[in-house]
């Protein structure tokens, strides 16, 4: 097994995914001799063409809408959107056209493509290169999201995504790009869409959260370890179809939950994840559910004072854990 | 029969494809039978406009968008993608007429009018003929204006990555040409030579506002240069040369690249069965539209040259009533679909 | 007091807030001499001229983002998307320009601008004509989000709302312009943006909703009232900034919720005030939170049949409360 | 001073507006004086370009995209808007050089590129120099590609409203015409004839596409005839050119309606500090560009024709860096934002 990073293993899994089936193509800003601004497609032109690795003009509804109308014919398209923070243009093709297109043709149109979207922050990003964008795509029926944080994850998710015949939208969290390194076994394997996975077994209270931030929690987990207090991390993965079974199952097991993202707590993931609990496993809960979300600002300002003070972290979750131990 | 003189080619980018000028006797590939076939089907497609917006009025089909003006740029072109052989089609939201002579039967129409189980584009889970028609070779996803113009676009490079001649026609409105999607599937057709035509139904209206609030040039086709690709406006009541423009732009699409095909008509009805369109077009000016019907128009042109009779005509006329009336009966006593299936297939299976 | 419908307390608050302030002008797609396809600004065009009632070309991105830059002049713009449908191509102008420029120019810039959004189901409108778009305002930090049910309350937010300095998302369920009656008083009034109403208080089940909802919960409240329940329906009027106060009151009292809105359930307004009540008011609770809200499918079906299915109803909701109530 | 030939009329909306062949002796309005500032001013705006690379090597500067390249276009642009003293701008991202001059001393332009307190679009909130600068006549929101131009479209349409005479100038690149809004913000100015000037810096790229990527045709003012404005494409290396041609679309624009002016430009330096152009770029191409580069061959004209002397050009150069070293400083040890400003103003106050 070799040790790879977040970045290494997308690209490998749309090198191979490109190998495997000559219907899989690309197409973005840039991802042509540059390799995408984070080298996801580094070096893919050379090695499949200018005809499957496509450089577009600048034009993210385009971008989407072409590749919905490959996806169409047969192919297998893979758009990039350069920063989720450009993905707002193709907002109609993707939440109107592309969702629905499957539901709209009474099942009769598929719609294998996968879209993916480099989003989050933490990089002094700003407001227009920082954002959180998950919650819109979570809330479409039709889409099919995706979420992971580590690279062995990462790979096997995006093999699967590209072989789905619905479309996908693919979140990759840019800071975890070079930050988070991982081992990858050498051959095949692909990862089931829809399935959480425990990253850390624990008894006492569930943290559900998701790509960057789990890093975060699991370093806060084992912080308090040492307190006595006994977390258990659940790594959402895909976000949707969520995978209620394991959520409900950790807090059933531990009573108490707390729900870590980064995107703005108002109307976020976490608010879902809180409904589902508080509907289906009420009975099981020992406190309030809590959440540790970034604050309900317009995405990370620029400045390193400000984009700290909105960025949760290690620190902030080890208290939220204290706190919800104390309850 | 006598030709408007109205190609005027806009383009700068290919001036080899200059259409030609319309000359006695009839375009290449055009028998007097094709004739007297789409004045058939203009019937058909003719009734059938009017009895949906009747059933309207009695409350048994909740809105209706009418091709009235436009069946001879519709049909036109179609005849052209049909004798090509190997068209693909993003249709608009108004081209019944299109979508009928593409092979909808009367009865599937009334179906999807009415909303009934066996509505042929999605099982009536949408608006009239919008999803999926594959079997005629048909996609129309939805009708927010402009979104079927990059789609159509990435269908045609698809196609031509699987080594596949196929070329695909697009319609919208005019209105639909302001939208920020039309200049983006044209630049990039235009970038990668896409083999894709462009083909506004310009009918001077998008909705309630008039052309020259919606754009500031008197025709569409001018915009064609900007992309490096040939536009041309023709008169899309006259179905010869619709006929014509069409068949001449598929063979450039195939060979080099897209084309932008502005065919000027008349929106004879409202926009839709909720519009009242004397808020905002006069009486006169409704007038001189209907003066140019090309349905009625084609008729006498067919009888003036001898094509046919006054008699076959009626008789066309006469059997696309009983055919309506059928369908009508048929589609009314229709199922409505099963509410459990509301569940199904947001994903694919 | 005169007895209106919804239509027109929205055309009454825009005329007399054009007669006030003459920096209020309405742009959008058929809004002259149609006068909306709704008629909401039937007759503004005779009144106040081509000038301030300007038709514009069929672009959404461009209606929102020209009037984000006439606010920016000083003027007070009220662009109009005609369905809400429609309102996907202006989403980057949307939510992230118009949102922004105040956050974003540290508070420099100020966005006096209302888009009016028709919005909802119920109409056999099918997938494109009768969407639920809130709960992405919602999550928009820099919005303010108003979904008002009755004639009375779209008038007096309507007027509150063009004359905030704050950009207002300003949804008018379609539904409701014509079944929806009330009254009207004849003088100026205003109502406070950001608070909820109690539309009928009880003592065993709070009820939250919005929009046409609302209307069928005070109806089911009403059936279920022979039957011993006494219901407390609470109408949030604004959604962002959401009066968490007057739902918490509520619950607190009841100690039971029931939530009811027609979209989509995973990741809707629900789900924020379920998190919020399983967290600030964990302890007041009796009973699971339950949502009863649109089906996870894209939009509503054009069919009757489907329509049906998918809509919420007096009926289901009766049923939902009985099962609360028997908690 | 010898003049590019540059100005190519391409609009055929308003004959009358072809812009004036270059002649010699200064433009209108424009004198010495002018020239020995604007060249002091591309000096420093250098001056502090390069050294914001430098500290972004050193990891004091986050992100800087520079304006290498672009100088003449947005300084002569921009003084043509200074002596008319009615225009508004809205810049486009790499617009350093236009902002500088617009007004920012060089430690307000330091505190932006280190994100400190005090920086004036946003007190750091934002990227550098993003967000707005309300005394010099400045909004610029974003960076997201595209997002400015409906902006300021609606920005002239409401200093119509109130009657007065304000031009708006938006600036944008090659790639950004591609974008669906570039499309909507034209068609609405000409559709509306509102007093705004598309000027695109066209460097030929965006980050790593080219232009025949971009865009099929071989310039962009070509589209301005679809809208029914004029379009000219001016040589952007050319510093008078851009002045000239800059007043005279401003007049236009006050009387006519809009006008879309494309400067040619070279992009000097890689698209931000996190490229590197060599992966997509040869080295011949870029020596070419160097050659082109808009402030030495100022600098040489001016000494060419007398109108600086060479101990002048140096004694200009060695005052922009004292003043670009004492700004670093400056900025240096300025403070960062308080953090619990992160809460405040996500609505007006
Ligand atoms: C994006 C979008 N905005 C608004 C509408 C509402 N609408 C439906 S048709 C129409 C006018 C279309 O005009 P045009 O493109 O000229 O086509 P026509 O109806 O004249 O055939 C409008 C505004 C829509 N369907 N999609
Ligand atoms: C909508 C959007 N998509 C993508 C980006 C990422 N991006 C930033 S600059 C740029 C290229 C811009 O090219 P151009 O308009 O030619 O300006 P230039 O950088 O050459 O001055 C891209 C793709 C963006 N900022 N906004
Ligand atoms: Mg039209
Ligand atoms: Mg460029």
């Amino acid at each position: 097994m070799a040790v790879k990073n977040v970045i290494e293993a997308v690209r490998e899994a749309l090198r191979e995914e490109m190998q495997r089936d000559p219907k899989v193509f690309i197409m973005g800003e840039d991802v042509g001799k540059r390799g995408g601004v984070f080298l996801a497609t580094q070096g893919l032109i050379d090695e499949f063409g200018e005809s499957r690795v496509i450089d577009t003009p600048l034009a993210e509804a385009s971008i989407m809408g072409i590749a919905l109308g490959a996806a169409f014919r047969g192919m297998r398209p893979i758009p990039e959107v350069q920063f989720s923070d450009f993905i707002w243009p193709a907002m109609n093709q993707l939440i109107g056209e592309t969702a629905r297109a499957c539901y709209g043709s009474n099942g009769v149109l598929q719609v294998p493509l996968v879209i993916r979207v480099p989003y989050g922050g933490g990089i002094r990003g700003g407001l227009f290169h920082s954002q959180n964008v998950e919650s819109i795509f979570f809330h479409t029926p039709g889409l099919k999201v995706i979420a992971p944080a580590t690279p062995y994850d990462i790979k096997g998710l995006l093999k699967s995504a590209i072989r789905d015949n619905s479309p996908v939208v693919f979140l990759e969290h840019k800071k975890t790009y070079r930050l988070v390194r991982g081992e990858l076994p050498e051959g095949e394997y692909t990862i089931p869409i829809g399935q959480a996975d425990v990253k850390r077994a624990g008894e006492h209270i569930t943290i559900v959260s998701y790509g960057l931030m789990l890093h975060y929690c699991l370093e806060a987990a084992e912080a308090v370890a040492g307190e006595g207090i006994d977390v258990e991390v659940v790594d959402l993965r895909t976000l949707r179809p969520l995978d209620k079974e394991t959520v409900l199952n950790s807090v059933k097991k531990t009573g108490k939950l707390l729900i870590v993202h980064e995107d703005n707590v108002t109307g976020g993931v976490g608010a879902e994840i809180a409904a589902l609990v508080a509907d289906e496993a009420f009975e099981y809960l020992d406190g309030p559910i809590r959440r540790l979300c970034g604050p309900d600002v317009p995405t990370m300002p620029f400045a390193q004072t400000l984009e700290d003070e909105y960025m949760p972290n290690t620190d902030k979750i080890v208290q939220a854990l204290r706190k919800q131990a104390a309850y | 029969m006598p030709r408007k003189k109205s190609a005027r080619p806009k383009g700068s980018g290919d001036a080899e494809v200059a259409i030609a000028e319309p000359i006695e006797g009839l375009p290449e590939g055009l028998t007097t039978g094709d004739l007297v076939e789409s004045y058939t089907q203009m019937i058909l497609v003719r009734t059938i406009d009017e009895r949906i917006w009747a059933l309207n009025r009695q409350g048994k089909v909740p809105i209706a968008a009418s091709c009235q003006g436009h069946e001879a740029a519709q049909l036109g072109s179609l005849l052209a993608a049909q004798k090509d052989g190997r068209c693909f089609l993003f249709p608009y939201y108004r081209d019944l007429g299109l979508k009928m002579a593409a092979g909808l039967t009367p009865t599937q129409v009334m179906l999807s009018f009415m909303g009934k189980e066996g509505e042929p584009y999605s099982n009536a889970r949408q608006f009239p003929m919008q999803g999926a028609d594959l079997e005629h070779n048909i996609i129309q996803i939805s009708n927010v204006v402009g979104a079927g113009l990059t789609q159509a676009v990435g269908y045609a490079l698809a196609c031509r990555m699987q080594d596949d001649d196929t070329v695909v026609l697009t319609y919208f409105g005019d209105g639909a040409s302001s939208q920020g999607e039309a200049h983006e599937a044209m630049n990039f057709a235009g970038v990668h030579r896409v083999p894709v035509i462009f083909i506004c139904e310009n009918n001077h209206y998008a909705i309630s506002v008039p052309q020259h609030r919606q754009m500031a040039t008197d025709d569409l086709a001018s915009r064609a240069q900007g992309y490096g690709f040939p536009g041309f406006t023709v008169d899309g009541m006259d179905f010869t040369r619709c006929y014509e423009a069409t068949r001449e732009a598929i063979t450039h699409a195939r060979t080099q690249g897209p084309v932008l095909l502005e065919m000027q008509v008349e929106r004879l009805m409202p926009h839709t069965t909720d519009d009242d369109h004397l808020r905002y077009r006069t009486q006169e000016e409704l007038d001189a539209a209907y003066e140019r019907d090309p349905v009625s128009n084609f008729g006498a042109e067919l009888i003036a040259r001898g094509i046919i009779t006054p008699e076959k005509s009626d008789e066309i006329k006469a059997e696309a009533l009983k055919a309506i009336n059928e369908a009508t009966d048929a589609a009314d006593a229709a199922t409505l679909p099963d509410p459990s299936t509301m569940w199904d297939r947001v994903y694919s299976e």
